[in-house]
């Protein structure tokens, strides 16, 4: 550029002091939008006729950006090329765009952040979000505050701009939301608990010791995550030292909070002002659809700045026509409120389309109906079609007296019918023309080859009802197995909550808060599980209404004192918690059998630990009950027996004190509780015994664990477990009696004392879950 | 011609601003208007031209480009080809007519300036009469009229081969104070509107003021000097108020209820005021002496754009028959009129001022309405006070006549 | 109309007082006070050094001592309400300070203009004589502005009435016809004090005193006690539920499908209209406006939206009505009252909506109970109005200080021209002919 | 020059569709010119005077047709002649009249243009009786938006049907109301669109009759009221009121006065073709009644007209400069 021009730029546009970047993973990193995304990278779909990276564009440059880098992955020479053409690379637009095409074998948000990192790309501070974020928050403003923060705590990395919403809001993804704990004063980023729709998440987990240092937070189930974060330049290191990072949110995020270690912390932004949502998944396309045509996301809005630059009249009830008058309108058509209608697109007599975008070059045969439905470009629809609630990809061809069904999922160049019938939820895709194997770019192989096998088990029974000229192959109902042990939000069953064409309130984030944890909470349970198994059977009108009957995590805004503490009470993931203990299971069956050194054991324990978030005590529980049922009985017991015990805790024994933090008294009682129901219940004293002498477990250790009133099985119910506390007690107190015979008098007095300075400390982490509530409310009151 | 890296230049900085302008970065008429005269300031002084027509159309290009920025501002493409006939027919939620103003009047500086200069120096080409030009004679201002069509059409003496940039060089100097002009004209505007408010404004009056306007704000504040009265801001929500332009509207704080400013800054000038609600103006209407406006556009039939809200308190004066006297520096005069007589902008904002975000049932099952603009007729409106003088409605349409060419009117 | 606030807790205290010299007196007390105020602030002229905070303070204190004073009690206050309230004072005060602060012209008068709209509101008021409990609490409910709606606050009342009458008991040498009344009296001036009487109240409490003072003497206590109430009983049925029921059939029948409907703020008897209407599955869409200072237009909107199908909705502020207007094929408001001339005295802005529908020459109906009706003459809303407590006017909205005064008047009038009928029990009927409606002036008993 | 029949000359030239009365005026004045043997400026001037004063007195309904001839005459009056030999003068101001008119015929376009932004899509339209200049508009209107008519019958001469069949033949939806029906449709219409036989000093509009009443209604029920006048329409006149038009005379509206049945029916009186007294027919009827009313200005919203779109304000400007200017 001229230098005389970018003076006058400089003048014009009063730039701050340095270069506001920003990096946006132009990759979706999921299969949310396949089959429409088979042939073209999510980031390219058009939202009310503009692609998703224009809408991200026009965003950042709203809020100031001067400098994007584009990372994409899938089908990047399309991206690339298309950032080429469009207007942000003609002089004058002011903003500085790179595509960067980062390698095929980045998987993740995470990897795409070490790829950064190790490119070096961002100089300083730098806004960080998602090739499909609608907003118009002033982002240069997050950043003020962000710098702001820094000048004072360098700890400060990141802040993530979250929108306040109804708990019920459209835009709200249901099946994929999250809770913030946020530091009411400094507005900080205590925790972070991602929500799922299956398995339903019903209780949220709050570290006790974040209320114990913070006089007040907030726990919020009502914000929109925007995925917008200011990020400083540590931030893509951090990802670069923890391989395991994979999700932002879910690894990062929740890693750098729960991490005893790297000493940072992440602080939210909760937008007053302004909009901002993203694209993720189509049921947030549907929503964020109606934002735009409702102008939530002013002045960014069709007849005012829409980013392909088309221009479009903008009418009473939010209805848009392009305006350059080669919109063809029927004079019986009926346009219903909040709709789009690209250029040139014709719309023949008597055609219904109510709250639906229809993008450009479309026909719409007489007679049609298009309910809530994303038409996009150069796509034709016969006579006497109806659409609902559906997304129809470019090119599309439907023909005469077709129906497709709610939350289908045509993708470019479809041709169906005439008479065709789609279910709900179907999913369609172009039969692959032997031509266009060529030309396919390599990275899509693994594409490929999933389609092919789609394309190998089509029924044609299914073929069938897409009429007779129909060139299209449908996707499985049921999502291929690989989906299946994608754990966390990738399941298949959540996805469900993701699609379009879902009632928009389901009841799956529905949470409770269990009253200090009796049983009237398992009933809550089962009561849960009954409700989202019977979400399973798609019915997505009935959950609408179904939903009355759940309480939704209330805004800590309207959380009075005693609901934060029930908070606390629940504060065990009963889910995420089995999952856990089965994985550890495991792990240390193979563990066992392939007799791995313990360390490695440990290790991959650590690991397990920190990918589901579960306290120590967890960990130490699953692996004491799992060293003990390695034990094999021997029958007659004696002398063979003991020696089995010793064997077993001899090998794995130091594995207990490996898995992170030695605490011999839990130790105790975790063996106690496990024999206290397991048939190895009369193994327990010699089981004790053995970890004495493995100096796992100490006199002293063994001494508090029977000053325990809990160890007596105290606040236990009677029945077979406390008949067994009891035992294993009493065996202890035989123990301890031998032990003491050896030991002088003096000494054990001492000792007797400052155990029980010690257990007042302790105890804490040794109590059981029910006894936990309410212990923890009174220190709650205390600090309140 | 985009090669050179002066149009390169000119482009950039056209760009820029009408890209802010279509963020909605650029905040108040008057902001606008001294945003645009910038650019054209520049772009006048890179453009190379070597006959008046060259440099009217680079001008008229820019400002084209600047008024699309605002798409409202356009409406069918086919109809330029009588653009200079056309006097003016497009309304517009155009984020801001003032613009589009600027370059007009820009025009017609230059214009007359390049008759002045060229007084004597081109012996005026004998004037071809027809009954056409008879009629069109109607029009104020014939004389220029007729004079620059022949100069458009008789090739110039100025763009002689050997040295083309001498015309623009002995011209551009008096460009520049042209555009001075206007530029002046825009600093002073407030002053001269208020500079006799005080022949508006009498001891013991009751006014009734809407939202947020500079102008009348400027316009109490003098009148206070002289008198005592009393002032009644209406709330008028949702109304922006853009309490600062700091960095370009980069940073833009608005308020949602445009009154609430108001009442402080008079208040706090010393003014006795009272603050309150819209819903409330009908009732307090009988003891109001005068409702003075602002105006965001004046438009060529004497109707005007002001803030929602000027539309209910114009028509409720009306029932008490009290007079209605709006406030607008000239460059708000546009000549253009509002299509369909329909509800006042096609300017509508975004639903949060009106309804949370935050309400989230709600949102997805109501449509909110959030206009920016009333469209005020001229038969409720009694008086123009502008910094050239008080107009009733009626005149706006030869002050617009005056004021700009008629082939502008449609850029 | 509005007995100026004389506050303290809601100890009971014992001077009773009529409410028929209220008026009056509510008066003198203002000019009272004004000039206190006016006398603190002159003070502050003097000693102008601290700013407006300080002076419209100790003027506050002033123009509050004044009432202590009058009203020997302490200043404990529900501390919910304390604060809006306070800072309320220190408007009412500053509104006189700054009237005191340049004596000569316009402001004063500019402010005096205002004043008759008295001085809010507070809760919690004072208690004089021995007042019901029901009555109490009813009256905090008020003030608080928790039962709002001419409605709502009648039907209200009348029932605290029957617990009231319930309880009483006939003084020796008294006859209950006689003494009843005098023992109400206060209860009533109670409430007035809580938020000025809404006609519905004065009409339904005329009829009380009329059958009180009917009712016979030698009709054991318990007996006239309990034919009182049951005459209340049926004034409620007869005069509003039923009343409302046949309002309901007659307006919808004027809904026909794909018609839009605009209302403005909340009215309870619109939005039954437009519940049942959509319950008789017609097919039409409704337009809510809604202002400041109440923004109850919300409330409706959530009404309306939680019926399955949800009714098809607009929200819109009031300065949006000229893009809707054109749009709207009826308009339905409710009212507060119903006046001689035909003229409807109703939430603030409804008259506009009214103006502005007639330019359009849309229908305006105002649905409304013959018992509203109030045989007085408003030819404007300025003469007898009512200020929203300041507790609703948002914190973003400036403090007043001694320039700046903050007014949110609750009701303004419709004149007749802009109404084009009024739905009654009786029918739909223009506005002006009301007064010709016997039932209107309770020519019928109870 | 007698042998000049000016009137024919104009009749003739009306045959043509395309060209409304003003235009056949100066076309036929153009034509008198070339016969014209007079000698100087002054002569000719008078000859044209006379010319158009026949054809104000011949033609039924001169309004409009003055308005051409005065603008003709006006033009030629203030036409700058040098003292160069008159026959030239005279070529050049018939080579200018035939010029303007062709000229003029593309007005109509222009105006249409104009007037296309104002309407709307799906808008409702209400137009009286007949006129080129509105059919042009709404052809072109219906070519990109979806319009709908209201066509006053427009009596007497029920002009309006013949709107009506030309606008369903492109397939407008339209409808005919009675001229008694306006005020009952007004509400369903978004804006009135007349023609006009002239457009007079106070910038109020000349039109076929019932114009005026459906101004008002307009107003009434405030829907913007629009013309469309050719600038040649511009006609330098003030009425003052209905009956200041030039077209009144005393007839119109006259009261026949009630005879006592015996009485012969031989009469000289208008109605002396009727068999039965008291029976009224239609043209008897009209021929009681005026062809064209006289629309206050204040009534009309807009005038669209080849030199813009100008309020009346704005249209008087235009005449003062034309002829006081």
């Amino acid at each position: 550029m001229a230098p005389k021009s970018s003076a006058g730029k400089e003048k014009l546009l009063g730039d701050e002091d340095e270069v506001l970047q920003a990096v946006i993973l132009a990759d979706s990193f999921n299969k949310r939008f396949r089959p429409l995304t088979t042939r073209k990278p999510r980031c390219l779909l058009p939202i009310c006729n503009a692609p998703l990276l224009d809408w991200t564009f026009e965003s950042l440059a709203l809020a100031g950006v001067q400098e994007i880098f584009v990372i994409c992955r899938s089908h990047a020479e399309q991206v690339k090329s298309t950032i080429a053409e469009s207007r942000w690379s003609k002089p004058g637009s002011g903003i500085k765009i790179m595509p960067i095409m980062t390698a095929k074998e980045t998987f993740s948000p995470g990897d795409a952040m070490r790829d950064i990192y190790t490119r070096g790309l961002v100089t300083g501070d730098f806004v960080l979000v998602m090739g499909d974020l609608v907003s118009n928050v002033k982002i240069n403003e997050v950043v003020k505050a962000h710098k702001e923060r820094r000048k004072t705590n360098k700890d400060a990395i990141m802040t993530m701009v979250v929108k306040e919403s109804g708990s019920r809001h459209r835009t709200r993804p249901t099946g994929n939301s999250s809770v913030f704990v946020i530091d009411s004063e400094t507005s900080e980023c205590l925790h972070y608990e991602p929500v799922m729709g299956y398995p339903p998440t019903k209780v949220a987990g709050i570290p006790r010791e974040i209320l114990a240092e913070h006089p007040e937070v907030e726990i919020r189930n009502d914000l929109i995550d925007c995925s917008i974060d200011i990020c400083s330049v540590e931030v893509p290191s951090l990802f670069q030292d923890n391989f395991d990072y994979l999700d932002i949110r879910r690894d990062f995020v929740h890693g750098v909070l729960t991490s005893d270690l790297l000493m940072k912390n992440i602080y939210c932004y909760v937008a007053k002002e302004g909009y901002a949502a993203r694209v993720q998944d189509t049921k947030s396309y549907q929503s964020i659809s109606k934002d735009i045509l409702s102008r939530w996301t002013f002045p960014l809005v069709p007849d005012n700045n829409h980013p392909a630059g088309d221009v479009y009249e903008h009418r009473r009830g939010n209805k848009y026509i392009a305006k350059d008058g080669s919109v063809v309108l029927a004079r019986t058509s009926r346009i219903g409120n909040n709709c789009l209608i690209g250029p040139s697109t014709q719309v023949s007599e008597d055609v219904q389309i109510t709250s639906s975008v229809i993008g450009r070059n479309c026909v719409i045969g007489s007679g049609s109906i298009i309910d809530n439905s994303y038409i996009f470009d150069g796509t034709i629809i016969g006579a006497g079609c109806v659409v609902e609630h559906s997304i129809v990809g470019a090119g599309v061809e439907i023909r005469e007296n077709s129906r497709v069904g709610k939350g289908c999922l045509v993708g470019d160049g479809v041709v169906i019918g005439p008479e065709a019938v789609l279910e709900r939820f179907e999913k369609l895709s172009k039969k692959r023309e032997t031509g266009d194997d060529g030309e396919q770019e390599d990275e899509e192989e693994d594409v490929d080859s999933e389609e092919e096998e789609i394309e190998a088990n089509q029924e044609d029974s299914i073929k069938a009802q897409l009429g007779s000229d129909c060139n299209a192959i449908v996707w499985p109902r049921e999502a291929p197995d690989e989906d299946e042990d994608e754990e966390g939000v990738e399941n298949y069953k959540n996805q469900r909550f993701l699609r379009l064409g879902l009632a928009f309130s389901t009841p799956s984030t529905s949470f409770f808060f269990c009253a200090t944890g009796d049983d009237a909470s398992d009933l809550e349970f089962t009561d849960e599980g009954s409700l989202s198994s019977d979400e399973d059977s798609d019915s997505s009108d009935e959950d609408s209404d179904s939903d009355a009957n759940f309480t939704t995590l209330p805004t800590s805004s309207a959380t009075s004192l005693t609901l934060e503490n029930s908070t606390i009470v629940a504060a065990s993931d009963a889910v995420a918690e089995s999952e856990f203990r089965a994985e550890v299971e495991q792990s240390l069956e193979r563990a066992f059998a392939e007799g791995h050194s313990v360390d490695n054991a440990a290790v991959e324990l650590k690991t397990l630990r920190m990918a589901s978030n579960v306290p120590l005590s967890r960990v130490r529980e699953s692996v004491v009950s799992a060293i003990v049922e390695k034990i094999q009985i021997v029958e007659g017991g004696g002398v063979p027996q003991r020696q089995e015990i010793a064997k077993v805790i001899n090998r794995w024994g130091p594995l207990i004190d490996k898995i992170g933090g030695v605490d011999a008294v839990e130790t105790v009682s975790i063996l106690q509780t496990h024999c206290a129901t397991s048939e190895r219940l009369p193994l327990f004293a010699q089981i004790l015994v053995a970890l004495y002498q493995a100096d796992i477990v100490e006199e002293v250790d063994m001494r508090r664990w029977h000053a325990l009133p809990s160890s007596k099985g105290a606040g236990e119910e009677p029945g077979p477990r406390r008949d067994g506390m009891k035992k294993c007690w009493d065996v202890g107190a035989a123990l301890l009696e031998q032990l003491s015979q050896q030991e002088s008098d003096s000494d054990e007095d001492s000792e007797g004392d400052d155990d029980d300075g010690d257990d007042d400390e302790e105890e804490e982490d040794e109590e059981e879950e029910l006894r936990r509530g309410p212990r923890r409310i009174e220190q709650l009151s205390i600090i309140k | 011609m985009a090669s050179d890296p002066q149009m390169l230049a000119n482009q950039r900085i056209v760009e820029d601003l009408a890209s802010r302008l279509r963020r909605r970065q650029v905040v108040g008429s008057r902001q606008a208007a001294l945003e645009t005269l910038l650019v054209l300031r520049q772009v006048v002084s890179r453009a190379r031209f070597s006959n008046v027509d060259q440099l009217v159309d680079v001008i008229r290009s820019v400002g084209r480009r600047l008024v699309d920025a605002q798409p409202k501002g356009r409406a069918h493409s086919f109809l330029y080809e009588y653009a200079d006939f056309n006097h003016g027919s497009f309304i517009t939620g155009t984020s801001e007519h003032s613009v589009g103003n600027t370059v007009r009047k820009v025009l017609h500086h230059i214009r007359e300036e390049y008759h002045t200069a060229t007084e004597g120096s081109t012996p005026a080409p004998a004037p071809t009469f027809s009954i056409a030009k008879f009629v069109s004679q109607g029009q104020p201002r014939k004389q220029q009229t007729v004079q620059k069509n022949d100069a458009a059409k008789v090739p110039l003496k100025e763009n002689d081969p050997d040295d083309p940039d001498s015309f623009a060089r002995t011209l551009k100097p008096v460009l520049m104070e042209a555009i001075q002009d206007v530029f002046d004209e825009l600093e002073t505007v407030y002053d001269n509107i208020s500079k006799n408010a005080k022949d508006h404004i009498h001891s013991d009056e009751i006014i009734l003021t809407l939202g947020k306007s500079k102008t009348v704000e400027s316009f109490l504040k003098a009148a206070a000097h002289h008198r005592n009265y009393t002032v009644i801001v209406a709330e008028t929500a949702p109304s922006f108020v853009f309490s600062s332009f700091h960095d370009h509207g980069l940073t833009r704080h608005f308020t949602r209820y445009g009154g609430r400013e108001m009442a402080k800054s008079l208040s706090s000038a010393g003014i006795s005021t009272f603050l309150v609600p819209d819903s409330s103006i009908y009732a307090l209407m009988s003891r109001v002496n005068k409702v003075i406006l602002g105006a965001h556009a004046i438009l060529a039939n004497g109707g005007m754009f002001a803030t929602s809200g000027a539309l209910l308190a114009a028509t409720a004066a009306r029932a008490y028959s009290t007079p209605v006297v709006v406030c607008a520096g000239q460059f708000k005069l546009t000549p253009l009129w509002n299509l369909y007589h329909e509800y006042g902008a096609l300017d509508f904002g975004d639903p949060s001022s009106v309804l949370g975000f935050e309400e989230g049932d709600l949102v997805d099952k109501v449509d909110v309405v959030n206009p920016y603009y009333d469209y005020v007729q001229p038969e409720l409106l009694d008086a123009f006070i502008t910094n050239y003088g008080d107009h009733p409605p009626s005149s706006i349409y030869r002050l617009l006549k005056e004021t700009y060419d008629d082939e502008d009117n449609e850029l | 109309m509005s007995e100026p606030s004389k506050d303290g807790p809601p100890t009971p205290l014992s001077s009773s007082q009529p409410s028929q010299k209220s008026m009056t007196k509510a008066e003198r007390r203002e000019l009272q006070e004004r000039q206190r105020a006016a006398k603190a602030a002159q003070k502050q002229q003097q000693g102008q050094g601290q700013g407006q905070a300080s002076s419209s303070a100790s003027s506050r204190s002033k123009a509050q001592g004044a009432p202590q004073k009058k009203s020997e009690s302490g200043r404990p206050r529900a501390s919910s309400s304390a604060a809006p309230t306070s800072s309320r004072d220190v408007g009412g005060a500053a509104r006189d300070g700054s009237g005191g602060i340049d004596s000569e012209g316009p402001k004063t008068r500019g402010l005096r203009i205002f004043s008759h709209f008295g001085l809010p509101k507070t809760s919690g008021h004072q208690v004089k004589g021995d007042i019901h409990p029901a009555i109490i609490r009813l009256g905090l409910q008020f003030s608080e502005f928790k039962i709002c709606g001419a409605n709502a606050r009648c039907i209200a009342m009348l029932t605290a009435f029957k617990t009231v009458i319930q309880d009483y008991t006939t003084p020796a040498h008294n006859t209950l016809s006689r003494h009843l009344m005098t023992y109400l009296s206060p209860q009533i001036s109670h409430l007035v004090a809580a938020r000025p009487m809404s006609v519905t109240m004065g009409n339904a409490i005329r009829q009380l005193k009329l059958e009180i003072s009917g009712s016979d003497i030698d009709l054991p206590e318990q007996d006239a006690k309990d034919a009182l109430c049951h005459i209340i009983d049926n004034y409620i049925r007869d005069r509003i539920i039923i009343a409302d029921e046949v309002i309901e059939d007659l307006a919808v029948k004027k809904i026909k499908d794909g018609d839009v409907v605009m209302t403005y703020a909340r009215s309870s008897l619109v939005e039954k209209i437009l519940i049942r209407a959509h319950a008789l599955n017609k097919r039409f869409s409704v337009i809510v406006l809604d202002s400041r200072p109440l923004l109850e237009g919300k409330t409706l909107l959530r009404t309306l939206t939680s019926t399955t199908p949800p009714i098809s909705c607009t929200y819109a502020l009031l300065p949006a009505l000229p893009s809707l207007i054109k749009e709207v094929s009826v308009v339905l408001v409710g009212a507060h009252s119903l006046h001689t001339n035909g003229s409807v005295y109703s939430r603030a802005g409804t008259a506009m909506v009214a103006m502005l529908a007639k330019e359009h020459s849309v229908p305006v109906m105002v649905c409304c109970e013959t018992y509203k009706f109030s045989e007085s003459i408003m030819l404007d809303a300025f003469g007898k109005n009512e200020l929203a407590p300041l507790k609703f006017s948002p914190p973003e909205a400036p403090k007043p200080h001694s320039n700046l005064e903050v007014l949110d008047p609750l009701y303004d009038s419709t004149p007749p021209t802009c109404i084009t009928a009024v739905v009654t029990e009786v029918g739909l009927i223009p506005p002006t002919s009301i007064s010709s409606i016997p039932l209107a002036l309770g020519k019928t008993s109870l | 020059m007698s042998d000049f029949e000016i009137f024919e000359t104009y009749q003739r030239l009306l045959k043509n569709e395309e060209l409304s009365t003003p235009l056949a005026a100066i076309l036929a004045l153009t034509e008198m010119i070339e016969q014209s043997r007079a000698g100087t400026m002054f002569e000719l001037v008078k000859e044209l005077k006379d010319g158009a004063e026949e054809l104000n007195l011949k033609s039924p309904n001169p309004i409009s047709l003055n308005a051409g001839c005065e603008l003709f005459i006006e033009f030629i009056t203030l036409f700058p002649h040098p003292s160069a030999n008159f026959s030239e003068l005279k070529t050049e101001l018939i080579r200018q009249g035939q010029q303007y008119v062709v000229e003029a015929l593309t007005y109509r376009k222009k105006i249409a243009e104009l007037a296309f932004d104002f309407i709307k899509d799906d808008s409702v339209i209400l137009t009286h009786s007949y006129s080129r200049v509105v059919m042009q508009t709404l052809l072109m209107a219906h070519r990109r938006k979806r319009i709908s008519v209201f066509v006053t019958e427009a009596r007497p001469r029920g002009l309006g049907i013949k709107t009506a069949e030309k606008l369903r033949a492109v397939g407008i939806p339209c409808s005919v109301v009675l001229d008694s029906a306006v005020a009952y449709a007004i509400d369903k219409v978004d804006f009135v669109l007349v023609g006009s036989e002239a457009v007079v000093e106070s910038g109020g509009l000349i039109n076929a009759v019932g114009s005026n009443q459906i101004a008002i209604i307009a107003k009434a029920a405030n829907k913007p009221f629009y013309a469309l006048a050719e600038s040649y329409k511009f006609h330098r006149l003030f009425p003052l009121s209905q009956y200041d038009l030039p077209s009144h005379n005393p007839k119109l509206l006259s009261f026949t006065q009630p005879r006592p049945p015996g009485m012969s029916l031989k009469t000289q009186s208008n109605n002396a073709s009727e068999v039965n007294p008291h029976q009224i027919n239609q043209e008897q009827i009209a021929q009681n009644n005026p062809d064209v009313d006289y629309t206050r200005p204040d009534l009309i919203s807009l005038v669209f007209s080849d030199v813009g779109s100008l309020t009346p304000e704005g249209v008087s400007q235009y005449l003062v400069g034309m002829f006081a200017g």
